[in-house]
């Protein structure tokens, strides 16, 4: 069942996302984008990751998603003619993003077992439940705490550091677009 | 342990789905597109972390959180960028953005 | 040597102070020009705050630096070592020489929005957790927080269409080649169960590197090869130093460049040292393609700053050779180098934003004919800064070229360091011509730079910066014990965390 | 104190003579009466000294040779080369020829030279020559040695192109020095031998040593005696080095006398018998000496058949002379060698002076008529015989004693190499041919005398109506020391009269302590008895019908001056172009070289091998790749995606291996 | 007079002042007015010289050791130190480069009319290049100055040079700078592998000696690497064609001090590094047979090039080239005498060569042109410079009793034992030398005077002729009597023979006749 969904959503997301490439309409590349994110959100909820998926959807297509759609919208480029470039650049694309995904892809031999095999110090220690005992931590922590408490928990003890170092990014993010897009400063 | 963890095929999904970034970005001229191509290649990234996470912890999970915010923080400027640009050419095709070359 | 305990909020701040005291100080800049940001006065006013938060940085920094200061225990998310320090340094000092080159320029050029010093030093903050991340997090962090202010930097000529055109390419290939640092950061921790430098390589010691470990650090090398503008990760460095205002081009090509570095050295070193041959001639490869590339095609080069730019492509070629080792001695190669390449690349490109005028993008060789009868002073400074480009003895550059020679010799390694001096050698086909079109070529009218006059400031830091490149290049002892101690603090710290 | 020790008087003096007319060429040429003084005065005191030296060595009863150290030239490790001179019976005699004759031809050039703007450097240069001779003469090692045998040839260079204005001296006396610069090419090299094989350069050590290490016949020997007689043909103009010595009658007359005939030219004889002990141990390199002596003796003579130039005849004469003088040296008479040296230089120098005189009338008579023809050329002589008789007698007496007509100076030198050879033809009968080779050019010798006798006095006077009037016999200071001469050069066999008229060869035993090391290799057994008479009367006879066919044939048909003459035919043509020798020379040697310096080497292998390909290449290829990777960077976003991915996909690769 | 030197402690100071003096000179002419730059400048390199001249008794007769040695910490952790010395090698070339320094100012006197006050602060700066080059003993303070001399003379090239300056600059430049970069690899690298087996980092040159065999397989890379620096600047065939471009171009004071100084550093460098660190491979058959090969095709091709060239200013740097040749027989004949015999050319070339330059820029000032064609027939016109000229050229074909012959000679007589046939060849030099200075003499002063512009041609003036006179006499004194010079340099030129050939004292290479090839015993 749950094999069933994820590789429903996943066809979904490449789908999504070889539409979003191939789309000639800027707004329809974002649609298609959109049902990607859609998809993935799903797929997060099902890897145990709820939070995510949710603020997926909130943060990705509620917002950024739009934005997008808001320039495309301002500068009236929807209707130019498509921006895809000639075959020598398709096979070029091909070629490069082939070898690419072939490179990348390697990745899906890994199963939970390969993986503690190559954290362990040795292969003879090589149990999952015991190097993954982080992982099992965590369910437990989301088990007592809830999805949101799980989270919150270590993002101000421990990485309270980045998140401040957010702050100061979306700080110089908001100046930066100010200065850049105001008419007049 | 969960049941099924979906390791392997997450991790090749994600290689697909960031793969297909990277073409777009090479197929596509329209600087907004290509914007988004790329926010496709996080969205990918972000579900190897959410895939691992499920062994390492919290970890990957809030390191998609502030993936989420770079994002944010990316689009804002870079939005704001294309519109500079669109204000010098009026266009936003990387094939009429020529003028440093050589 | 003062131990502080990271886990303790006082611990924490007193670690971060120069960061802290950075960004706090832009948005105190921040909340002054919100009320003062029309006239020169208020942008002159913006500028010389920041520079006292530089200042203050710096004083909070050096502070740390002086009394020594570590991490009780494991060092989370920030490193507390002199390599930090010293990297932190540098891009304090390239953004303060950023903004005393700047004063004058943005008048000049009538760029008085006031939000440039505040991005300057929010790029600053940026750059001093890129080099001083513990944590990829944090790494990833500021390495946006740089890479956004300085998308903006170098578009902030809006009326200029090449300096957009260089923020968008600079913008585009930058978030493009962030995915793949980002997806790097994502296989290394999968591959290690941490985020953090020294304990992922303590789990990644003793053993083969796996399957997910080796893309982690592929992805990670295509990332930081794209910061560092290694070839053939290059391709946007010549255009966006090209067409952004040329403080901004100084201040990348140093400032951004250290940070970049340091952090790549921090993560080769703390996380990948194990797998040493397995990162190594990838690196050398960049290296070799990078000091070919960038020197040949500067060959071609008749604008001074693209000819600059692509110097500074040969020169993160040099520092990706200093990068091979992978020791202290190569940390301290590089960090050295650093700090010679930044002093000497800012009084460069702070003469050359001086020369131009109206958009100096078209400051030819031609155009420098003869300087040295109408501006001796000027000509010496630029002559020096080529020369120690160049890397001649009697110069920093020469310091930190024999030192990265040095630190690859050490290790046996004969390849780099003789390609290093060979493309050096073709270096001066166009470092020179610089020199000789100063002095020995008449000049096409005698008032042609006679009436310009240079800012005081951007004076003063140009000298500074001249003396210091001779000083040290005669008499490099202090910053040579310096780079080699900081060096010496990088070498794999902490415990493996899972498994038994 | 010695009187030998003396000997470094004699060269001081001339140096002396140098500085002082040098310094006043430069600032007081005017002042020639200091010059002359100056310059013929400290000669004159040379001599005074080379006769106190000599009586000074003959009353020393040890015979050993007097080494007079002046300083330590080159002290190196093993190498000690000291400024010293050797003071034997050799370099006495030498000392004495070079000293008198120099006195003599600096007198005679007050009065020739006279008029000569260049007087003051003409005296400092031949002051400078005799400096450089004696050094040669008297130097007691091989380096020494060199500065002088060098130092000559800088000389001659100088004195060649006196009149250096004009290009063709200028181009002789570079020849000259040039061709010298081959023969200095052997010696240099036989030096390096001696070294490597004595570890030593004094010529007595060598002596003194030779036979002890080095192997008689050997390699090392032959070598060095091959590469020494290198030397000797370039300084003595011997095949194949000649051909500057013709041209060296650029400089004035009084100098072919003194250095292209008396002295210098006779170095590679001097040199000869110095290192006798070497040559008598290679038996192979002495056959070499005296075939190419015997050869140059009959080809130069040939030559000097159908030249017209007075000078040019006597400088065909020397080179064939000097050949005589290398055959004696070859065949290991080197006393006789020396003999016909010195009876060489007594009438050679008359014969050179003898024609100076003649010249001078001439240029006088062409000169008050503003002539242009050829002073030189005897077809536009003719019956001098009255205008200028004491000039010849003199010249006749010196003609008879090089025809080698008894009891004249050159019938006893010549006489006794010509035996010395046939008697060495009984051990090498190769030897056998040389000696008829020389027989030849005895014949050919007294044929051109007489020609250039007859063309020059005899017959009717053909140097125009008008300036006739003008030929006059010269002043006495030129005539005087042509009377000295003439008088050594009948005499002059005096000093080593044979045994068979009751003579003691004195010479000879003089010289025994000298050559005696050579002597004991090859000692050589003179005809005696019969033999001796028939070779003698065979000689005298050769000389007589010589003279009396060059005065028949010369004077038996009309002689058109020079301006009139109708070109040489055939053979006549081809000796009167030397051979074509010096064009051979310029077609296989100079050109070839000049071409393959300018065009191969130069233009070729500097300009666009090293410089073209390889240096500006390397730049021109890095500007070119530089400019072809240029093109990569296009502007286009695109292009620049695509090589981060082909960089990007080739990191994965690598990292996955 | 040594006791003198030492009453003032000569010894302890003089180095230091030598190499300061020069610097500190630069700031009075560069602070002061423009005419009094050439006055400041003979000032300071007179006193230079005069300063130098007591290094003649200050050295212990017959020690070969370095003396004087100062060391001084500089770059602690790293083994570098100001250290300085000399010995009788070295000390023999500061009094070379300080005798002609006076000389090339008073040479520049009107040749120079612009920009003064730099010109003569660099020819300041250089004199401290070239004599912290010859006195220099940490690698890498040699390095830095063996370096630093080249801006002085690319900015004397290219500032002041002829119509084709820019490039002669640019290409004396990059060509040296391409050999001696390879040759600080090699230094760092030896510097590393002694540190290696030694644990001590040093950049000393005497530890370095001591220690060079820690080189082990690396000596030939880095013997190689020294040899490119050394040999492109001597330079040695093929590396040698920056040389004409840089002769001719540079200004009479230029190519004095490039020929007369710049050069030996090259051959110095052999002597003093290349060989001694690597004695093993200096001296290993193959490279021998190359070394010895190269330095007489550069013997004979120098020569024969020379002998075409119409610029005499070129003509004289491709002699240079034939003379370079020499010392290079003489530094691998490896015997006492063929290694004096360099040093000896090395000498003699700088006064010969040097005051060829000086003449030709002496007429060049009259005439403006360098061609030999548009001269001829000068002697009758200006005696006293012919007669220099010749003088001088005579010097430099090599004729006995001056000072060219003495060096070439000892040259081929020590290395004629151990290569007959290289030294044979390379004795056919003598010829080619004649050959080209003579024809060159000839068209310059000789033949008729054709030109019209040469009837009025000023004979040497006053000033110049305190500018030759030295040097005449020096050659003439040089030629006759070496033997002081000589006896200086030979305790440090039998160190350097036998340190290389342990066990070969010159009289073992002697009287070896069975050795000749094709002896008939």
């Amino acid at each position: 069942m749950a094999a069933f969904v994820f590789y429903l959503f996943a066809a979904a997301a490449v789908l999504g996302a070889a539409m979003c490439v191939l789309q000639r309409n800027p707004v329809a590349s974002a649609m298609w984008l959109m049902s990607t994110m859609f998809s993935l959100a799903a797929i997060f909820i099902l890897l145990g990751a709820e939070l995510i998926g949710i603020l997926q959807v909130l943060v990705y297509v509620g917002a950024i998603l739009v934005v997008f759609l808001f320039v495309i919208m301002l500068l009236n480029v929807a209707r130019t003619s498509s921006d895809l470039r000639g075959p020598a650049s398709l096979g070029a694309t091909v070629v490069v993003a082939g070898l690419l995904v072939v490179e990348l892809a390697a990745l899906w031999q890994y199963t939970p077992r390969r993986l503690a095999a190559d954290i362990a110090q040795a292969p003879a220690f090589a149990d999952p439940a015991r190097v993954f005992a982080a992982g099992a931590a965590a369910r437990q922590a989301t088990a007592a705490q809830g999805v949101v408490g799980a989270l919150a928990a270590p993002l101000f003890q421990t990485y309270l550091v980045p998140f401040e170092v957010t702050s100061v990014l979306l700080l110089a993010a908001i100046i930066g677009a100010v200065v850049l897009a105001k008419r007049n400063i | 342990m969960p049941e099924n963890t979906f390791l392997g095929p997450s991790l090749a999904l994600s290689a697909i789905l960031f793969s297909l970034g990277v073409a777009g970005v090479l197929l596509r001229r329209n600087a907004i597109v290509l914007f988004m191509c790329v926010e496709l290649m996080l969205n990918a990234v972000n579900l190897a972390f959410i895939a691992l996470a499920q062994f390492h912890g919290a970890g990957g999970q809030i390191m998609v959180l502030f993936v989420m915010t770079v994002a944010a923080a990316e689009a804002a400027v870079g939005l704001a960028i294309i519109l500079a640009i669109f204000r010098h050419t009026q266009s936003v095709d990387l094939q009429n953005i020529n003028l440093l070359r050589g | 040597m003062t131990r502080l305990d990271l886990s303790t909020p006082l611990g924490l701040t007193l670690a971060l102070l120069p960061e802290i005291v950075l960004s706090a100080w832009a948005l105190v800049v921040l909340l002054v020009v919100s009320w003062r940001h029309r006239s020169a006065e208020d942008s002159r006013l913006a500028g010389w705050l920041s520079f006292a938060g530089v200042a203050v940085s710096a004083a909070a920094l050096a502070a740390l630096w002086v009394n020594g200061v570590t991490s009780d225990g494991l060092a989370q998310m920030v490193a507390l070592d002199p390599f930090r320090y010293g990297v932190a340094a540098v891009a304090l000092l390239s953004a303060g020489a950023t903004i005393l080159l700047s004063l004058g320029y943005l008048e000049r050029e009538r760029l008085l929005a006031p939000e440039y010093y505040p991005l300057v030093l929010l790029a600053t903050a940026g750059m001093m957790f890129l080099g001083g991340a513990e944590d990829l997090i944090v790494l990833f962090l500021g390495l946006e927080l740089m890479s956004v202010s300085v998308y903006v930097l170098a578009g902030f000529n809006r009326a200029n269409a090449f300096s957009a055109e260089a923020a968008l390419k600079y913008f585009l290939i930058g978030a493009f080649a962030s995915g793949f640092l980002l997806y790097g950061i994502a296989l290394v921790y999968g591959a290690t169960g941490t985020t953090n430098l020294s304990l992922g390589g303590a789990q990644l010691a003793g053993k083969p590197l796996g399957l997910m470990a080796s893309l982690g650090l592929g992805l990670l090398l295509i990332g930081f090869g794209f910061k560092v503008a290694a070839v053939p990760f290059h391709m946007w460095a010549p255009d966006v130093y090209d067409g952004s205002p040329t403080p901004v081009t100084g201040f990348m090509a140093t400032g951004v460049k250290a940070a970049a570095f340091a952090a790549l050295v921090r993560v080769l070193m703390e996380t990948f040292p194990a797998a040493a041959s397995t990162w190594q001639p990838i690196v050398a490869g960049l290296a070799i393609a990078s000091m070919v590339l960038g020197n040949l095609v500067a060959l071609t080069q008749r604008s001074i700053k693209r000819l600059l730019a692509y110097s500074s492509i040969a020169h993160a070629g040099y520092l990706l050779a200093a990068v091979w080792p992978g020791t202290p001695v190569g940390a301290g190669a590089v960090l050295l180098y650093l700090v010679a390449y930044s002093l000497t690349t800012l009084a460069a490109f702070g003469l050359l934003a001086w020369l131009g005028r109206n958009g100096e993008r078209d400051v030819t060789l031609n155009d420098i004919a003869g300087l040295a009868a109408t501006r001796p002073g000027i000509a010496f400074g630029l002559t020096v800064c080529m020369l120690s480009l160049l890397g001649f003895p009697g110069t920093f550059g020469f310091i930190g070229k024999w030192y990265i020679i040095s630190a690859l010799v050490a290790e046996g390694q004969y390849a780099l360091p003789v390609i290093v001096v060979l493309t050096s050698v073709v270096s001066a086909g166009y470092y020179l011509p610089i020199v000789m079109a100063m002095y020995m070529r008449p000049a096409p009218s005698a008032d042609r730079y006679s009436a310009v006059r240079l800012a005081p400031t951007a004076a003063g830091a140009i000298a500074v910066a001249v003396a210091a490149v001779l000083l040290f290049g005669v008499w490099p002892a202090g910053v040579l014990d310096l780079a080699g101690q900081s060096g010496r603090t990088l070498t794999q710290t902490g415990v493996p965390i899972a498994g038994p | 104190m010695h009187l030998t020790h003396m000997v470094w008087l004699a060269v001081a003096l001339p140096v002396a003579g140098f500085l002082v007319n040098g310094a006043l060429a430069l600032w007081r040429p005017q002042a020639k009466t200091a010059v002359s003084v100056v310059g013929a005065g400290v000669l004159l005191a040379a001599f005074v000294v080379a006769l106190g030296v000599f009586a000074g060595l003959s009353n020393d009863p040890s015979q050993a040779p007097v080494i007079v150290r002046l300083w330590s030239w080159l002290p190196v490790g093993r190498l000690k080369v000291d400024f010293a001179f050797q003071v034997d019976q050799l370099a006495a005699v030498m000392l004495l020829i070079v000293t008198g004759v120099s006195s003599l031809i600096h007198l005679f050039s007050i009065g020739y030279m006279r008029e000569d703007p260049g007087y003051a450097r003409y005296f400092s240069y031949l002051n400078l020559f005799v400096v450089f001779m004696l050094v040669l003469v008297l130097g007691s090692n091989f380096p020494v040695l060199f500065i002088g045998w060098e130092g000559v040839g800088l000389c001659s260079y100088l004195l060649i192109g006196f009149w250096f204005s004009d290009k063709v001296n200028a181009d002789a006396g570079k020849k000259a020095f040039i061709m010298n610069r081959i023969g200095d090419f052997g010696f240099l090299v036989a030096t390096f031998f001696i070294w490597r094989a004595f570890g030593n350069l004094d010529f007595a050590y060598v002596s003194e040593h030779a036979a002890t290490t080095l192997a008689p016949g050997g390699a090392v020997v032959t070598a060095i005696t091959l590469f020494l007689f290198l030397g000797c043909t370039g300084k003595s103009a011997q095949i194949p080095l000649y051909t500057w010595l013709p041209d060296a009658m650029a400089g004035p007359t009084p100098v072919s006398a003194l250095i292209h005939a008396a002295t210098m030219v006779t170095a590679g004889v001097y040199l000869v018998a110095r290192t006798n002990v070497l040559f008598a141990m290679a038996p192979v390199s002495s056959a070499v000496v005296a075939g190419i002596g015997a050869v140059t003796a009959l080809f130069a003579a040939t030559i000097g058949l159908r030249q017209y130039d007075i000078k040019k005849v006597l400088a065909y004469s020397t080179v064939s002379q000097l050949g005589y003088m290398f055959l004696g040296a070859g065949t290991g008479a080197y006393a006789s060698g020396i003999f016909h040296l010195a009876t060489h230089a007594f009438f050679k120098a008359l014969l050179f002076l003898g024609s100076g005189n003649v010249i001078h009338a001439m240029h006088q008579a062409y000169h008050a008529t503003h002539s242009h023809e050829d002073a030189q050329d005897m077809r536009n002589m003719g019956g001098l015989r009255q205008y200028t008789p004491v000039t010849f007698w003199l010249m006749l007496i010196a003609t008879l004693a090089i025809a080698g007509i008894p009891p004249f100076a050159g019938f006893f030198s010549k006489d006794e190499i010509l035996a010395a050879a046939f008697a060495r033809g009984a051990d090498a009968p190769v030897y056998y041919v040389f000696y008829g080779m020389g027989v030849l050019a005895a014949l050919l010798t007294a044929f051109y005398m007489a020609r250039l006798m007859a063309m020059t006095f005899f017959g009717e006077n053909r140097t125009g109506e008008r300036e006739r009037a003008h030929l006059h016999e010269a002043p006495w200071i030129m005539t005087g020391p042509l009377v000295v001469l003439g008088v050594l050069s009948v005499i002059g066999g005096a000093i080593n009269l044979p045994p068979f008229i009751g003579g003691h060869a004195a010479l000879e035993h003089w010289l025994e302590p000298v050559l005696e090391p050579g002597l004991r290799f090859s000692h050589l057994a003179m005809p005696t008895g019969s033999a001796e008479y028939v070779l003698v009367g065979a000689a005298v006879a050769i000389g007589v019908i010589g003279l009396w066919l060059g005065f028949r044939v010369t004077l038996g048909r009309s002689i058109p001056v020079a301006r009139a003459a109708p070109p040489d035919r055939g053979f006549a043509r081809v000796l009167s172009r030397k051979y074509y020798v010096d064009e051979l020379y310029d077609a296989l040697v100079v050109r070839p070289l000049v071409w393959l310096s300018r065009v191969v080497l130069w233009r070729g292998v500097d300009q666009r091998v090293v410089d073209g390909a390889a240096v500006n290449g390397a730049a021109v290829v890095s500007r070119l790749a530089g400019g072809g990777l240029r093109l990569l960077q296009t502007g286009q976003v695109g292009v620049y995606v695509v090589l981060f991915l082909v960089g990007a996909v080739w990191i994965l690769r690598a990292v996955m291996r | 007079m040594t006791s003198f030197l030492d009453s003032i402690g000569y010894g302890r100071w003089i180095l230091h002042v030598l190499l300061l003096l020069p610097v500190v000179g630069v700031v009075p002419v560069l602070l002061g007015r423009e005419a009094w730059a050439k006055w400041t400048a003979l000032v300071v390199t007179l006193a230079e010289f005069v300063l130098s001249v007591g290094l003649w008794w200050s050295l212990i007769p017959g020690l070969g050791d370095m003396q004087l040695v100062t060391n001084a910490v500089w770059i602690r952790e790293w083994g570098i130190a100001y250290r300085v010395g000399i010995d009788g090698i070295s000390m023999v070339m500061v009094l070379l480069t300080t005798s002609l320094m006076p000389l090339s100012v008073l040479a520049s006197w009107r040749y120079i009319t612009s920009r003064e006050r730099g010109f003569y602060a660099l020819m300041l700066t250089l004199l401290t290049g070239l004599l912290g080059v010859f006195i220099a003993l940490d690698m890498f303070l040699f390095y830095v100055f063996f370096e630093v001399m080249l801006i002085p003379m690319y900015f004397i090239i290219g500032v002041w040079g002829g119509t084709n300056r820019l490039y002669a600059a640019i290409k004396f430049f990059i060509y040296t700078m391409a050999g001696s970069l390879l040759m600080l690899v090699a230094i760092v690298a030896l510097v590393w592998r002694v540190r290696a087996v030694t644990g001590q980092m040093s950049f000393s040159y005497s530890y370095l000696l001591e220690h060079a065999s820690a080189a082990g397989a690396a000596a030939p890379w880095l013997f190689a690497a020294f040899a490119l620096a050394f040999a492109i600047k001597v330079p040695i065939f093929p590396f040698h064609t920056w040389l004409p471009d840089a002769h001719v171009e540079a200004p009479t004071a230029g190519s004095v001090l490039l020929a007369s100084v710049m050069l030996k550093i090259g051959t110095y460098g052999f002597l003093r590094f290349a060989v001694p660190f690597f004695p093993q491979v200096a001296l290993s058959p193959a490279v021998s047979r190359l070394m010895v090969a190269l330095a007489v095709i550069g013997i004979i091709y120098g020569a024969l090039v020379a002998l075409v060239q119409p610029d005499f200013k070129k003509l004289v740097a491709y002699s240079s080239v034939s003379h370079l040749g020499f010392v290079m027989l003489g530094i691998w004949g490896m015997t006492l005498q063929s290694v004096q015999g360099a040093l000896m050319v090395m000498i003699s070339h700088g006064f010969s060569t040097g005051a060829l330059f000086l003449l030709i820029g002496m007429l060049y000032e009259r005439r403006h042109t360098r061609l030999i064609a548009d001269y001829g027939g000068l002697a009758r016109v200006v005696p006293v410079f012919s007669l220099i000229l010749t003088l001088v050229a005579l010097s430099s074909i090599g004729l006995p009793g001056l000072n060219g012959f003495v060096g070439e000679f000892l040259v081929l007589l020590g290395s004629f034992a151990a290569y007959p046939w290289a030294t044979g060849i390379a004795t056919t030099g003598v010829i080619f030398a004649a050959a080209y200075l003579l024809w060159a003499i000839q068209r310059l002063i000789y033949n008729r005077l054709d030109d019209r512009e040469n009837e009025h041609l000023r004979d040497l003036s006053f000033r110049e002729l305190a500018v030759l006179v030295p040097l005449v006499v020096g050659i003439v004194w040089l030629g006759l009597y070496p033997r002081p010079v000589l006896t200086r340099m030979e305790p440090a030129s039998r160190k350097f023979v036998e340190a290389v050939m342990p066990g070969s004292t010159p009289a073992a290479t002697l009287g070896a006749t069975a050795a000749i090839p094709g002896s008939g015993r």
